[in-house]
């Protein structure tokens, strides 16, 4: 992959930066000329790895979530990183309903949602060190000239 | 509209008999999900509520924390007897519902007048 | 001052950094729900400093651009920062109509849209260092209230 | 429209008699003020255009980048004996404008047709 843009992002782990978070990825994938349905699928999963930082990483407002975006020809790299918690069972946590926080009535589908609507999704963490999420998305170029009006 | 109003959660409500009708306008994510929680949870406070329609028509933005908050007041609602309905939902939303498994407890409509007409043919 | 949030990006100094910049901050400041008309002033503010950072600061795209946000109840303080080229005489820099770049069809009005739209600019450069141009922006909630419909 | 155009520089032109009318749509910066600028010198080239007409209707964003662009051609189309008119104006580009001082060198009008008639006056 030859990078041909790269941002990178640090916020507050308070909710109401979840919005802020996927409109800034959004604006710089925009670079890409994605179409609209493109950019849904990317704010989903943005909000869905940032809300996990907030919520799953930390327990207090005052961390920092950081973001690193990555553009190449045809395809958007995003790893949203906390330095909380971790996850102890990886495999566990990216189950279908599977969640930790039933008593805030968490679904325990942001892992399948991350997956669905993007191409690849990695995730790294360890218990006490924190969590990294990779995704990338494709944007596809040829599909998109004959369904954009 | 300003610029905060844009990325907010608008709520509006409709009252039809027993059936509470609520539309969602703006962006639906884990920040706003206490909100629309705490809206709906003191409507359904009162026990003449029976089925609840909530439509989406407006809604330019859910992730999973919306999917909470829908099975959330299912189990409310069900506990009535009652039946919740989800109305104008647009192709990524669909997308999204239809991976949660929503579709097998919650009824989807076109529109509201549709969601309000089968509950009545199902409640006659 | 005191801080409700906060934020800190970077990325590459590339002209096409410069809609994404604007729309980043302006989507951090959208948390102090502004009038249009004040999110405008904010985003060309933005757009000014980066672009300076960009053109004048460095020599080539691969330098970062640091924009860091705060927001405390009713103020937005933004600082755009690079660590390029520094300015010589800020006095002068701020005159409008004074620019060294005249064959690149820069007007010189940079600084000058910056204070017009904003309600402080500090600059704090020197040469071989880099600049820092430090804006704040009050948004006030009583006008607001009445002004908007 | 999708995601970038929003953010892009769209350019759309007209020619009556020795008039060019550009119309610009969406958001002039530095990164787009190149292209805008290769647009118009390269129509520019063709001498029998003497008046130059730039509808900002659609111009949803301009920093000063916009402004040095105009100086640019308004010192093109001066050495022809011409005109530069700028129509549908927002008020927050007006701000910009005024400060700039452009205005005491480019003519302002509602619409582009107050500007062409305007301009057929002037030379009449
Ligand atoms: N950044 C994180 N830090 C710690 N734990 C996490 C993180 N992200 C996810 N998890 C764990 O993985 C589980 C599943 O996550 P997810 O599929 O997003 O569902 P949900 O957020 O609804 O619980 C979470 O309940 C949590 O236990
Ligand atoms: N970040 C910067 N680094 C170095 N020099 C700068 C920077 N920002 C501004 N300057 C200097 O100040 C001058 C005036 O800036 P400005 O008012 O924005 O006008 P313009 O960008 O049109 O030249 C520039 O021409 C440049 O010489």
């Amino acid at each position: 992959m030859s990078i041909k843009n790269e941002m990178k992002l640090e916020f507050l782990s308070r909710s109401q930066n979840e919005a802020f978070a996927r409109v800034a990825v959004a604006a710089f994938a925009a670079q890409l000329d994605p179409t609209l349905e493109e950019i849904a699928d990317i704010k989903t999963a943005v909000s869905e790895a940032v809300t996990n930082a907030i919520i799953h990483g930390y327990d207090n407002p005052n961390e920092i979530v950081q973001i690193i975006t990555r553009i190449s020809d045809n395809s958007v790299m995003i790893e949203v990183i906390d330095r909380g918690k971790g996850i102890e069972d990886i495999e566990l946590a990216r189950q279908p309903l599977y969640t930790s926080k039933p008593e805030l009535e968490r679904s325990g589908m942001g892992f399948t949602v991350m997956e669905t609507f993007m191409d690849e999704v990695e995730v790294i963490s360890a218990p006490g060190q924190g969590t990294k999420v990779r995704m990338v998305k494709h944007i596809n170029h040829d599909v998109q000239e004959t369904e954009r009006d | 509209m300003n610029a905060k109003e844009a990325v907010d959660l608008l709520m509006d409500y409709d009252r039809k008999k027993d059936i509470l009708i609520v539309s969602l306008k703006g962006e639906l994510d884990h920040h706003h999900a206490a909100e629309i929680r705490e809206f709906l949870d003191e409507k359904l406070k009162d026990p003449s509520i029976r089925h609840l329609i909530l439509d989406l028509q407006s809604l330019h933005f859910m992730d999973s924390s919306g999917i909470g908050v829908f099975i959330g007041r299912y189990k409310t609602i069900s506990k009535r007897g009652g039946q919740v309905c989800i109305t104008n939902i647009s192709p990524h939303l669909d997308r999204m519902l239809e991976l949660s498994g929503l579709y097998r407890i919650l009824k989807v409509f076109d529109t509201v007048k549709h969601a309000v007409d089968w509950i009545r043919g199902e409640s006659a």
